[in-house]
């Protein structure tokens, strides 16, 4: 059973590499999108600062979604999803595996840049560590969330916008958690609740998300 | 309690619209059932509702006393679903394809030899998007051999084939029913398996009228109190 | 259960309801309007302004209430495959959409001469247009989809995660504004209510609530119509051969 | 000729109407990336204030590069962009009139909910008819410029994300421009040469936009 | 000055793999030519050739002393091409996308008409997603009927049709040829077009070894001075 989970985070991952590597695609953006808010908002750099936090998150976010779409879509349009709903691997272990595949191949290197990024924004010193500590904690549950909706969109022609639409507003509370948690510790406020909420939520979200996209995925199926 | 895969009953609308409809079938071992019938007469989605892919509107298909209608661990060890499309990823090399199948439907055999019986062994190295059609098609073929499953339930799996290619497959077909496999293709071509060991269903047999299947829909008459 | 999934029932039950909700609705309003406009009397802080709330208030329940209709109507829809469930589910939808825009709209009017900005980060305000964001995808997926069938189970994997996300986000959003900004801003009535004033509350909460039965029940009633239409068309269009 | 074109303009909105109007989810996709900052930056009105406008211009940057995927990528999958090829019409004129459906279709919509979101994120009052202003005549060359990159990764397999990464760089100017323009009404500055730089931008985009994604389309075809 | 449609010394490398090279064929008006050959051996390279979607890696076509050979003006004018996929856009209707394209090529005649001919006219108001695989098909030939153009470049045109779609399809090209038209068809299967109207031109005549194509593409001897 493992093994065959296994099997589908190598396969992921190593679609992920070829053809121009999605992994470096998203770094990209990710940083493109951090770089436009100094352009947008102005150079000041105690503006700068007080938004740092946020936008990285919330790039990291966008970021992460822009990757989602090709969870699954180019499995169904192949006719590979077909096989994986008739493959004796439980569907909710597919699902699993692609999820665990998404965050390594799509988040794990966002979270290795961001320190860059907070270097760009002038993030406060005291915010690296948190930054990085609530992006390990947050992160696993924009993949899977955003796994959900995925497997929602997935037999829909064109789904991609409609994704965006659906997942977002369950992205908030990761964001303000994430956000609350990090600033907490730059402020030097009592953080401990703001963590656990997040985990929570992360673990929730965990729970959740492998019936709910299994389910999602029959009931598309045509 | 038999060995004979029997479908009773069965019925399908798609998308609101009524495709068949008191569909009956009979598939002993060792034997190939081919589904005929002209365009749009719902082939396909027989395959598919077999496969567990699309929901029956009614009906059931039995096997050894049980319902294996959306029986997933049924199916998923038993049967094997070659579709219109390929399931081939096109940035693999088609043995990294039919690799990956053949471990996930927990086949171990030679994967190299099934290759060579299809004919695509010398592009086993190839990325798939630089395969022609046909050879697209045969390495979707490897990807049958490469299961352990009994039943095969194929759709319309000659296309793109040249005329050897189609005499390979039916050659490869007759293999698999002289295992004691069992086939159920839809095909508009005559493949030239055994007649003894072929039954043809006419899809054409089994039409569904758009009053009966709103019935269906609604269980219950409608017209009586509702005119339109 | 079933027995009551049968459209032809239904549209008979309705027919018979409907003239009356409809009556009762117009009824409703009537005494509504002339106790908020004219009967109540004006507010001593606010002046005519807070009539806005014989409006945003029963927009706000309407809004809340229509999102608990299509939850528990996509859960039997979703469990029992149950079509008129799915269907109401449906039509429900673009209902309570419209009371959570009108809530939003007659809000945000009030907080003009209340706060001296249409909008602010508070906690309720923002997550009732999160509740916003939830129905226009909920809808989205409803429109994106032909078949029907594949249509409801999806919307109804949506509605569910919806109402857990509703919840999580009410509660989030707490969290999120009590560090910041301490939300002394809302609430104008509580229990010191003028009599007429509640009279008046409770009368357009209840012809909102008969508006919003009256047309969930001719809605679901020109879903059935256009169902049964494009069955017969697509069976004229789509014989075989 | 000019009637070809009017043709395909017409059935591209008509696409976009179809399956749920990938417009209603464009905009909707601009409000969602929108109401994101606040939870990320926290709901203090003054920040949000000195933000708003760039936040707003970087959503609507988001926002338009999210449906460009979708000008050329359907097209080339069922082969309808062959037949483009094929046909009397030039492949300039083609690509011409995807890039005005476009901005039809994704664009205009966005311009007229952006003083929505002006209100939700405390705009000052002067700050509205800059915003509109620059929006009209910036977010054309986001069109013009996009479609190159949606035609040079059109016949990639999923290129997506490499999409963004190519014209993301090329937004830059038009954000800077138009938030320069923008924000000199709002302090009382000189607006002229912000407007003329924007405007020429566009022009200039508008003008080499329909040979290189012709060219780009010819090159690409296999 | 001639009106026979020529191709000289054609050659094709596709992706680093040579496919074929030294290809010439001929096509009078009213006459079909039938490219048959195992899968993979170029039929649908030439076809894309021919129609400019694909750069040859040598050769020419004439036609009336001119080089066609990627000259998208007289292209656009006077070939219809119809390829592996169908150019149906799935959310539109069937009368729609024919509408959308007879509009484009300036087709100016009756495509209900022609719709009955290749027998989708009671789907023309389904969106195109809503259609089996042959109902698709068989739009995609309605396209070929409402376009002006006297080639007809077909890649596998009678794949997913069932045989009454077939004998369809192959009245359709006599007629096309009848009025002085001309075909170019790949084709795994007997279309039965008149034996005097239809010539075949076999792919495997035509290989391209990998030695020669190294040539061709460095355009110097290579191998005196390295050996492997
Ligand atoms: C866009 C802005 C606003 C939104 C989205 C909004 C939302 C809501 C909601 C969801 C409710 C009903 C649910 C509940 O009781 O918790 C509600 C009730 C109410 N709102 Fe608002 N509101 C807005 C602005 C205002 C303003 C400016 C005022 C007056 C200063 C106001 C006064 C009230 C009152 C008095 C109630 C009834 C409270 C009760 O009986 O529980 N609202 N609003
Ligand atoms: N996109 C591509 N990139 C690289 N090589 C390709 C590509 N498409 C096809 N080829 C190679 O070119 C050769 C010719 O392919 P082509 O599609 O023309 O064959 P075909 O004769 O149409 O075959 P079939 O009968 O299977 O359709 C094949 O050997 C194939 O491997
Ligand atoms: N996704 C779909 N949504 C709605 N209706 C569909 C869908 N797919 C097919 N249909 C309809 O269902 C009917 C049966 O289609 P099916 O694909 O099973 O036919 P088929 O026998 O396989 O035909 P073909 O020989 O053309 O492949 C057709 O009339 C078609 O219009
Ligand atoms: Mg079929
Ligand atoms: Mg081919």
């Amino acid at each position: 059973m493992l093994k065959l989970g296994f099997l589908i985070i190598v396969r992921d991952l190593r679609l992920s590499m070829r053809h121009g590597s999605s992994t470096t695609m998203v770094v990209s953006f990710f940083i493109i999108v951090v770089t436009m808010f100094p352009f947008a908002v102005g150079p000041e750099q105690e503006i700068l600062r007080k938004i740092s936090l946020g936008v990285i998150w919330v790039a990291a976010l966008l970021s992460s979604m822009l990757s989602l779409d090709s969870m699954f879509q180019s499995d169904y349009e192949d006719g590979s999803l077909d096989q994986f709903v008739l493959s004796p691997a439980p569907l909710e272990l597919v699902v699993l595996a692609k999820f665990i595949a998404h965050w390594l191949s799509s988040s794990l290197p966002l979270i290795l840049v961001a320190p860059l990024l907070g270097i760009l924004m002038n993030l406060p010193e005291r915010g690296y560590v948190p930054l990085i500590v609530t992006m390990v904690l947050g992160t696993p549950a924009l993949s899977f969330i955003g796994g959900i909706g995925a497997s929602l969109t997935v037999t829909l022609r064109r789904g991609g916008v409609l994704l965006s639409l659906l997942i977002l507003p369950l992205y908030i509370p990761v964001l303000i958690f994430a956000v609350l948690a990090a600033n907490a510790v730059i402020d030097g406020d009592p953080v401990m609740d703001h963590v656990l909420l997040l985990s929570g939520f992360t673990l929730f979200s965990a729970a959740i998300a492998p019936w709910a996209a299994a389910a999602a995925i029959r009931a598309g199926l045509e | 309690m038999s060995d004979i895969l029997r479908g009773y009953d069965l019925a399908c609308i798609r998308g609101e619209k009524p495709v068949f409809s008191n569909l009956e079938f009979e598939l002993p071992p060792g034997q190939a059932l081919i589904l005929s019938g002209t365009n749009g007469s719902g082939k396909s989605s027989l395959l598919k509702i077999i496969a567990g892919l699309l929901p029956a509107q009614r009906g059931r298909i039995s096997f050894f006393d049980e319902n294996i209608l959306g029986d997933q661990d049924w199916i998923s060890h038993n049967i094997c679903y070659l579709a219109h499309k390929n399931s081939l990823k096109a940035e693999m090399t088609v043995a990294e394809n039919l690799a990956f199948w053949a471990a996930l439907d927990q086949y171990d055999g030679d994967i190299r030899e099934k290759a060579v019986k299809v004919g695509i062994d010398h592009c086993l190295d190839l990325p798939v998007c630089y395969l022609s059609s046909g050879q697209a098609r045969r390495a979707a073929l490897a990807r049958v051999l490469c299961h352990p499953g009994e039943f095969w339930l194929l759709d319309e799996p000659t296309v793109g084939l040249d005329s050897k290619g189609v005499r390979l497959l039916a050659d490869l077909m007759a293999d698999h029913l002289d295992k004691g496999g069992r086939i159920l293709a839809a095909t508009h071509i005559e493949l030239g398996l055994d007649p003894a060991k072929t039954t043809t269903l006419n899809m054409l047999d089994y039409t569904f009228s758009a009053h009966e299947a709103f019935h269906e829909l609604f269980q219950e008459p409608w017209e009586e109190d509702f005119q339109c | 259960m079933h027995k009551f999934a049968n459209p032809a029932r239904f549209m008979r039950l309705s027919n018979i309801l409907l003239p009356w909700t409809t009556g009762l609705t117009i009824v409703l309003f009537g005494f509504g309007l002339y106790y908020s406009l004219i009967l109540a009397p004006q507010d001593y802080q606010m002046g005519n302004t807070y009539r806005i709330m014989f409006i945003h208030v029963p927009a706000s329940y309407m809004a809340l209430f229509g999102y608990g209709v299509i939850a528990v109507a996509s859960a039997v829809g979703f469990i029992w495959n149950h079509p008129l469930a799915n269907q109401a589910a449906r039509a429900t939808a673009p209902l309570g959409a419209t009371f959570t825009a009108l809530a939003l709209i007659t809000g945000s009017l009030w907080g003009k001469p209340m706060w001296g900005t249409y909008w602010i980060w508070d906690a309720r305000l923002t997550s009732m247009l999160i509740l916003f964001f939830i129905y226009l995808g909920y809808i989205a997926v409803w429109q994106t989809i032909e078949d029907q069938a594949k249509a409801a189970k999806i919307a109804a994997i949506v509605a569910m995660i919806g109402i857990i996300n509703v919840v999580i986000i009410k509660f989030s959003v707490d969290w999120w504004n009590t560090l910041h900004q301490p939300a002394t801003l809302i609430r104008a009535g509580g229990p010191t209510i003028h009599g007429d004033m509640l009279a008046a509350l409770l009368l357009m909460i209840a012809a909102f609530n008969m508006f919003f039965v009256t047309l969930l029940m001719w809605r679901i009633q020109s879903l059935i119509l256009k169902r049964r239409i494009r069955t017969l068309r697509l069976q004229l269009g789509g014989g075989r051969g």
